[in-house]
């Protein structure tokens, strides 16, 4: 146990006196609960409304996502990582194709690689605005900054419609590309909504940042260390949140990522409101990088030279993007047929969770939802 | 691709792991796991201070034929069973000095496989060694929360093994499927 | 050091802002809230739907259907039971049977085709494995039914679709698989007419060497003639 | 006549509801009987024209008392407040000796002087009156009472606070 | 007698009924307004049946919600008390509806005897309003005690914690006007306006805001809905209602709603006085229906605005920031009014409250800030 969840219990000793003995109560939050973000349990026990303990459950999705991946031809499985964080399912396909292509190297085309930044940072811009719209759910506004979000995401999820046919299961990214180029005049929309995004931006800052309300609930609220963090395997915003340099996009460079000037902003707290202010600035930089990569994308084909059927020789080989909620890892083996004899998925929601406890223990079971809002978790992913 | 040579220093220090060439990862005795893992994440050793992904690799015992000589000279085809093992796979970098992949890999036989947890180590083994233990049936010897985690308690099985048979409907019993087909049987629901 | 609440203050202008600008906004009017229905006046025209009874966008796929060229949907049916298809399916949703006729002869035809639309996920991998261009996405999707065992079974008529109908639904996407298809056609045609060409000239070459030795041939059965004689 | 009704029917109710005070085994339904004493106590009262003692009957009674009791019932290991342990009734005889003396002592002055007492007219503006002679007659008793409370109160959130302890989320230097 | 209970009749039936069927009306205006914040449409599907009306802006909306509450089926948990759980609803709606008969509506039919017979004209009025009110907490907490649920228990016990706090500014707030009024009958009241309403005085605005901010907190609005957080306790005490029992809840919440804003009206917004009401004295009742409405549209903004505070920080809130300044702004008053000379009570007055309510603010949020942030490359 951590030294945060120790001095929670030892305040809880304290506050157990012999002439008023008060007894726990045992919640069991979920699987169907509004504000556990799907089929989540956490089960909480409560000294009033304090939480003394807290197990997450989960495995209510559960479909062996890796097993069934197994059964089936590379390819196949790209649809199947669309369902898995069903925000962001192009991020999910490109790590998927990235993994892939380590294994067989296979040339992406330069208008691609473009296609493939922009899809992602609008996914990143999908993600960071519903869960900071969710996130304000938790903390009890009535929808009102959710569903601005989901206004600004709409406009996202129409470009994406647009490009792949589908608005959340994308399915769009190929090893060695993408399945089919944009539609005519669709960069020109894309910038249409770039340029939009900042104006929603502002008001949502404007709506947020200064609420007493939203600084009286988040700050001080399930503080994460960055030695903690690191050590826990926490990624993405969170674990910037705690003030950890750590961007993939940055340390790996995958992609062409490092043709763009962009900033990771950093936390110093590591508390609620850090990680909800880390995700509004990411989307910042990410209008940066959109607006360069859309400014410079050059054309030609999408499609690399890849062969018809994708038969890599025996190896292995991990491969990892940044996901809008943290390092999104495949790992596979291939053993010189049609089919992955290993796939795995590093699930950066999944691992997120590991911190869970420490950060609810000691605050209150309200709180405890808006940490669980803090994580941002989705259920497809941490249950596969 | 060519990566540094991040393991040599592992292999000097403990003469026990190997590298495996051709998966590029330290083949670590269980037993010397936790040391290994505790000598990895000081800072002038490498500084491996984040374990991003733990997972499990399951391989069946296989035939091999192989072919060899008599000593008169006439050729024999020799069929040797390989033995099959579960690896336990930790994919390692290091966020201070921005190094990685390192990976580690524990083998351990199929019958009764025990692992050493490095969760003491890097925490965020803790959840991922309990979904191997849970679909690989893997145990980890020191593990402070060793349970199922994405099946249910009552499950029996572990389904990530490759010669796991899955029943035939998982649906029929537990779900309402089976009341849905008495009311059918009573002329309420049409099954087509 | 300010009042507590001027923040909230802050936040409510937002709010009223967006109350009162709902009203009077045209862009947000038109674009930002639920749309009802994509086909309400004044919806912007990349969102417009291709037909006026569906909701959906000309660029949206939702489940697969077969393509037949022509009127008659099994004389111009494009699918030829290859079942790769059935094979790729990530979900395993697709049931083909080849079709025979009397003599037990395959007739590049699939007897039974069923997709099952309650296991389906719109993937689009079987349009883009199909070497025939056989099955594309269709974009309607009000296919409720009441019977939820096979009901959402279709089966190989009902999957059937005109390509003028694919038209319809995705313009800009059957245009260029038209296009495509017509070019590989062109090709294969080209290819092939050079390979009659070159068969014919083979066979020419064949026929003026066969006539070669047919001329020879009497030379050396002369001296059998001879000898026999 | 409309009065002798009302009268009736409020006595019968809180009659009732006091004998369910004390028989209800669970005692969150033995505090609501109660409640509903009170509440038909002060409905005697608005029939006395003392809308205003009614009114803090309900206020302070039903509102607070009440509330209190609850809360104090929710602090007892059984929080859902059924108790199924039978009390045991030792004293039965001194509480039944208890409930007759009580209206025997209260009614015998007017069984002896034989003539029921004629109740004064109701006084106009009570509430006016009560502040008045709060504020004056009776301040000293009142300042004594608040300061009581106060004392209570205090030593009610010392005993509340418990001992010295950290606040959550802040190591304190050794 | 029989004239007595006629006119006693005529005054509740209306109220009942008319503030009912504004119960619906505000429903309706409620999703509407909250929609349009959201930037929604809003209900606009149903039409009246059998009529050419077709949508009528979704009017008929509270109708059919009314009708599918009806025709659902009432669960009561198989552990639940079943009395105390039939009860709890029933109870919650008869306060309210109660101290609605206490506000000072004027209405247009009403004859001398009948403005003597209103509960507004007794002597004790606000104080009756606040009694009965209390009441509505037993409802809340049999509610969350007899359904036998956790979420439902904890929902119960934040509801009684809150409304016992928040009842003791919104008295002290409201002891402000009964001082400068000089008496609790809601007639009364309103009559002592006649010259300036309350709000237009530094004391009486801070009442108005303690008062408004209070009453928010006494019927379960955002920010204080934490009896009913949904994101935390599912529905708080109502978990376990369905069906028509859960539409009385929702009736007495909103019957709640109108008495306290009217409530609010009464004392601050000098009632039903408004422009032409000297001319046209049925235009009272309009006006004070518009005030309420004005009211319950801030209270709609702020629901569409803010999130909820915490259990600790709403306590915190009243008991550390609302009490001492509503306790201040007593004395305030009191020497204001004991003063009478606007000129110098009014710039002091209003200097001190604001005064106390800085400090007070930089003691309750003193560790809450918004942060600026670093950057990598």
């Amino acid at each position: 146990m951590s030294a945060a969840a120790a001095t929670a219990a030892a305040s809880y000793s304290l506050v157990r006196q012999p002439a008023m003995e008060t007894g726990l109560l045992e919640v069991s939050m979920g699987p169907h609960h509004p504000s556990t973000h799907g089929v989540f349990r956490m089960d909480v026990r409560l000294d009033g409304e304090t939480v003394v303990a807290l197990k997450p459950v989960f495995g209510y999705l559960h479909r062996n996502h890796e097993k069934l991946a197994e059964g089936m031809s590379y390819l196949a499985s790209m649809p199947f990582t669309d369902r898995l964080d069903y925000f962001n399912s192009m991020t999910n396909n490109w790590a998927y194709a990235l993994a892939a292509e380590q294994l067989l190297p296979i040339e992406v085309p330069e208008r691609a690689q473009y296609l493939r930044v922009i899809m992602a940072e609008l996914t990143r811009l999908v993600n960071h605005t519903s869960l900071v719209g969710f996130f304000l759910n938790d903390l009890g506004a009535l929808g009102t900054p959710l569903l601005y979000a989901f206004r600004e995401r709409e406009r996202i999820l129409d470009l994406f419609e647009q490009a792949s046919g589908a608005r959340m299961m994308c399915n769009y990214f190929r090893f060695g590309g993408l399945r089919c180029d944009v539609p005519e005049g669709w960069l020109a929309r894309a910038r249409a909504v770039v340029d939009a995004f900042p104006r929603f931006l502002d008001e949502f800052e404007k709506l947020l940042c200064e609420n007493e309300i939203v600084l009286a609930r988040t700050q001080r609220v399930g503080v994460l260390s960055g030695a903690q963090a690191v050590n826990a395997g926490i990624t993405g915003p969170m674990l910037r949140a705690s003030g950890v340099n750590y961007d993939l996009r940055k340390v790996d460079r995958y992609g062409i990522y490092e043709r763009f000037a962009f900033r990771v902003p950093l936390g110093s707290a590591g508390d609620c409101y850090d990680r909800f202010m880390i995700r509004l600035l990411e989307m910042r930089e990410s209008l940066k990088i959109l607006d360069a990569a859309l400014r410079d994308i050059p054309t030609g084909p999408v499609m690399g030279n890849a062969p018809r059927v994708f038969k890599p020789a025996a190896s292995e080989t991990y491969g990892r993007v940044e996901s809008p909620k943290g390092e999104l890892g495949f790992y596979l083996i291939a053993d010189g047929t049609t089919k992955p004899y290993r796939y795995r998925v590093r699930p950066p929601s999944f691992i997120n969770l590991t911190v869970l406890e420490d950060l609810c223990v000691g605050h209150t079971i309200a709180d405890a939802v808006v940490i669980l809002g803090s994580v941002d978790i989705v259920l497809g992913e941490v249950d596969r | 691709m060519s990566t540094p040579a991040w393991h040599e220093p592992v292999l000097q220090q403990f003469p026990a792991v190997r590298w495996d060439g051709a998966a590029r990862a330290l083949i670590v005795p269980p037993e010397l796991a936790r040391a290994v893992a505790e000598w990895l994440t000081q800072p002038d050793h490498g500084a491996w201070d984040f374990c991003s992904n733990v997972t499990g690799v399951d391989y069946l015992p296989r035939e091999v034929k192989e072919k060899s000589k008599r000593p008169d000279g006439t050729e024999e085809i020799v069929v040797r069973t390989e033995p099959g093992s579960l690896q336990v796979v930790y994919h390692l970098y290091s966020v201070a000095q921005r190094s990685g992949p390192l990976v580690l890999k524990q083998v351990v036989p199929r019958q009764a496989p025990a692992a050493v947890s490095l969760t003491p180590v890097w925490r965020s083994c803790e959840l991922q060694e309990r979904e191997v233990y849970d679909l690989f049936g893997v145990s980890f010897e020191g593990h402070p929360d060793l349970r199922r985690i994405l099946m249910w308690d009552e499950f029996t099985g572990h389904p990530m093994r490759k010669d796991y048979a899955e029943p035939q409907d998982y649906e029929w019993e537990p779900t309402p499927h089976g009341d849905v087909l008495e009311k059918h049987r009573r002329g309420k629901v049409i099954i087509a | 050091m300010r009042l507590l609440g001027f923040g909230i203050l802050k936040g409510m202008a937002v709010t009223l802002e967006n109350f009162v600008r709902s009203y009077f906004d045209r862009d947000r009017r038109h674009h930002l809230f639920t749309k009802e229905y994509a086909w309400e006046p004044g919806a912007p025209a990349e969102v417009l739907p291709a037909r006026a009874d569906t909701t959906v966008t000309a660029h949206s796929r939702n489940f697969p259907i077969l393509l037949h060229d022509g009127a008659d949907p099994m004389g111009g049916i494009r699918c030829v039971a290859c079942q790769i298809c059935e094979r790729e399916c990530p979900p395993q949703c697709i049931y083909i049977e080849k079709d025979y006729d009397e003599q037990g002869k395959y007739i590049k035809r699939p007897a039974i085709f069923d997709i099952d639309l309650s296991v389906c996920m719109s993937c689009q991998i079987c349009v883009e494995v199909c070497p025939f261009d056989a099955i594309v996405m269709d974009s309607q999707f009000e296919l409720s039914t009441a019977n939820r065992f096979g009901g959402l079974l279709q089966h190989r008529d009902q999957l059937l679709k005109s390509n003028e109908y694919y038209h319809r639904i995705h313009p800009e996407e059957a245009r260029a698989r038209d296009d495509r298809m017509a070019q590989e056609k062109a090709e294969k045609e080209a290819k092939q007419a050079a390979a009659d060409a070159a068969k014919k000239k083979a066979a020419e070459a064949k026929a003026a060497a066969e006539i070669a030795a047919e001329k020879s041939k009497p030379e050396p059965s002369a001296p059998t003639a001879g000898g026999a004689a | 006549m409309i009065e002798g009704v009302a009268f009736y029917i409020l006595s019968t109710v809180a009659v009732l509801g006091a004998l369910l005070a004390v028989s209800r085994r669970n005692l969150v339904h033995g505090v609501f009987a109660l409640l509903l004493f009170f509440a038909a106590l002060s409905g005697l009262f608005v029939m006395l024209m003392a809308d205003y003692v009614a009114a803090v009957q309900v206020l302070v009674y039903v509102g607070a008392v009440g509330i209190l009791q609850l809360f104090a019932i929710m602090l007892t290991e059984h929080v859902t407040g059924d108790d199924l342990r039978r009390l045991g009734a030792r004293g039965w005889f001194w509480g039944l000796m208890l409930a007759v003396a009580l209206p025997v002592v209260l009614l015998l002055p007017p069984l002896l002087n034989g003539e029921p007492p004629v109740p004064p007219a109701a006084p106009q503006s009570t509430a006016r009156q009560l502040g008045s002679q709060l504020m004056e007659h009776y301040v000293v008793p009142l300042e004594v009472l608040a300061l009581l409370l106060t004392g209570a109160l205090i030593g009610a959130v010392a005993v509340a606070h418990g001992p010295e302890k950290d606040p959550p989320g802040k190591d304190r230097p050794a | 007698m029989t004239q007595t209970l006629l006119n006693l009749l005529a005054i509740a039936v209306p109220l009942a009924v008319g503030f009912a069927s504004l119960f619906a009306f505000t429903t309706w205006l409620e999703r509407k307004i909250l929609a349009r914040i959201q930037n929604r449409i809003g209900p606009n599907r149903i039409s009246l049946p059998f009529t050419r009306f077709r949508r009528l802006f979704g009017l008929i909306q509270p109708a059919a919600d009314g009708l599918k509450m009806l025709a659902k089926e009432d669960i009561v948990p198989r552990d639940a008390d079943k009395l105390l759980h039939l009860l709890a609803p029933i109870l919650s709606l008869v306060p309210p509806m109660m101290v609605l008969c206490l506000l000072p509506l004027e209405l247009p039919y009403a004859t001398a005897g009948m403005r003597a017979l209103q509960a507004a004209a007794l002597d004790n009025a606000v104080l009756l309003f606040f009694a009965i009110t209390s009441l509505n907490t037993l409802a809340v907490f049999m509610a969350g005690w007899a359904s036998r649920n956790k979420y439902s228990l904890l929902g119960g016990m934040r509801a009684v914690a809150q409304m016992v706090s928040y009842e003791i500014p919104l008295v002290l707030s409201a002891a402000v006007v009964i001082m400068a009024a000089g008496g609790m009958n809601a007639q009364a009241i309103v009559e002592a306006q006649r010259a300036q309403w309350f709000i237009f005085t530094p004391w009486g605005l801070a009442a108005f805001l303690i008062f408004f901010i209070a009453s928010l907190a006494e019927t379960n609005r955002s920010p204080f809905d934490l009896p009913e957080a949904e994101s935390e306790i599912i529905a708080g005490y109502f978990t376990e209602y369905s069906g028509f029992k859960f539409a009385l809840f929702f009736l007495g919440e909103y019957l709640a709603i109108f008495a306290v804003s009217g409530l609010a009206v009464t004392l601050f917004l000098g009632g039903g006085a408004g422009p032409w009401v000297a001319a046209y004295p049925a235009l009272s009742c309009v006006w004070f229906l518009a005030k309420i409405f004005a009211l319950i549209f801030v209270m709609i903004w702020l629901r569409g605005t803010l999130p909820r505070l915490r259990v600790d920080q709403l306590m915190g809130f009243a008991w550390k920031f609302l009490l001492p300044l509503s306790l201040l702004n007593l004395f305030v008053a009191a020497a204001a009014l004991k003063l009478a000379k606007p000129w110098l009570s009014w710039p002091v007055g209003a200097l001190v409250l604001y005064g106390a309510a800085v400090a007070l603010s930089r003691s309750h949020r003193a560790d809450a800030a918004p942060r600026t942030y670093s950057y990598a490359e």
